[in-house]
């Protein structure tokens, strides 16, 4: 699956995007989190206050515990400012 | 009901005339233009607004739905810029048509309210101190809050 | 701060725009427009807004003063056009500019509900049933009324 | 001085203006309607609810009990219906 990135997320990771291919045991959002986390300082350190974290699957807002079993892309954002 | 994320600048008044031009029965039409703002206590020489356009859409038309659904409006559209802009750009322009001017007034701020917590839009600003991300504000959760 | 009151057509987009080039720092500005209505159920072919100009320019000027003062604004203007329209036509524009969109939404409502009750204009629709008077509406003395 | 009407009193009266010498006793705006409809039965009719009655001194909106002492143009009008 595909993963983007947004915001000062996507400047502290210095990427907008990147594949992954998770086991079979990240079930959520919140577990993909936690296993991009374990394999990537860069994550653990920008994902450190989940609060400030939203996620999109499939270009649809979604809460940390969504299923992620159908997604083919995934976004993660801090909180919007638009308008 | 019309939704336009676009990459580019446009016409604020030349789109209000467009759609004046969508019912002429109408009545009652609300205009709310949100411009790049600089200020003395906080000025900027350049805005960046980052945004996801898939979901931006999907969003955008949403709050569009729910904002029709909700007040008595004969037709609305939203218009929502991103890309580098700089003070006076126009970024974002919400218009409402009522029959009755409350509708048309209460529609066109429960879209702005909607717009500025949950459309996938990012500012990065850009003074004579240095580039930073907006905050989002407690203010816009209250103001969406109300519709509740 | 600009009152009009005129006797002829204007082109609300392109007001918007003159508008718009007053402060580039504004942040947030709304249009409101009031066009001639026609409806199934009330049906028009014509209407003739009369006005007494001297007392208009007095009123209009005394509500934008008061819309200035009561609401965080830069910048706001009224035009309000009399004589004889036909369905589409824009009557009135009630443009206002402030950092805050709250402000620029309250003062634009609040600057339509005084002009409602409080503008020496008064209106004479003719339909296929005839010609006849516009009554003044309870509705607009209660929308004023919560501004007190 | 001159007396301006609007809508359907213009409309019911058959004149947009007249010009009057009002006597000393008439002192307020009703004062001036009562003795207008003493002279005229028009008025008279058209000025029965007083209620429906708006009047501007000198382009100035004022009560019924505001005086005229230095009036040099006084309106009559029916609630305004603007906007």
């Amino acid at each position: 699956m595909n993963i983007l990135y947004f915001a000062w997320l996507r400047e502290r990771l210095d990427r907008s995007q990147q594949q992954v291919e998770p086991p079979e045991h990240v079930k959520t959002v919140a577990d993909l989190i936690d296993w991009l986390a374990q394999n990537d300082e860069a994550i653990a350190l920008a994902f450190e206050n989940r609060k400030l974290i939203r996620a999109a699957v499939n270009a649809q807002i979604v809460d940390h515990d969504a299923p992620i079993a159908d997604a083919h892309t995934i976004a993660f954002f801090p909180p919007m400012t638009g308008g | 009901m019309t939704v336009r994320v676009i990459a580019h600048g446009f016409d604020p008044g030349g789109q209000t005339n467009l759609f004046l031009k969508e019912h002429n029965s109408a009545g009652a039409v609300v205009t709310f233009t949100g411009l790049v703002r600089s200020s003395p206590s906080d000025p900027i020489t350049s805005l960046m607004l980052e945004c996801y356009p898939d979901l931006a859409i999907n969003q955008v038309e949403t709050i569009l739905a729910q904002g029709l659904t909700r007040f008595e409006l004969l037709a609305a559209t939203i218009i929502h810029r991103y890309g580098t802009m700089v003070p006076g750009d126009p970024i974002v322009q919400v218009m409402t048509m009522s029959p009755h001017r409350e509708a048309a007034f209460e529609g066109a701020q429960f879209l702005m309210d909607y717009l500025k917590t949950d459309a996938p839009f990012w500012k990065k600003e850009t003074g004579p101190t240095g580039t930073k991300w907006v905050d989002a504000k407690s203010a816009d959760d209250r103001a969406k809050a109300r519709w509740k």
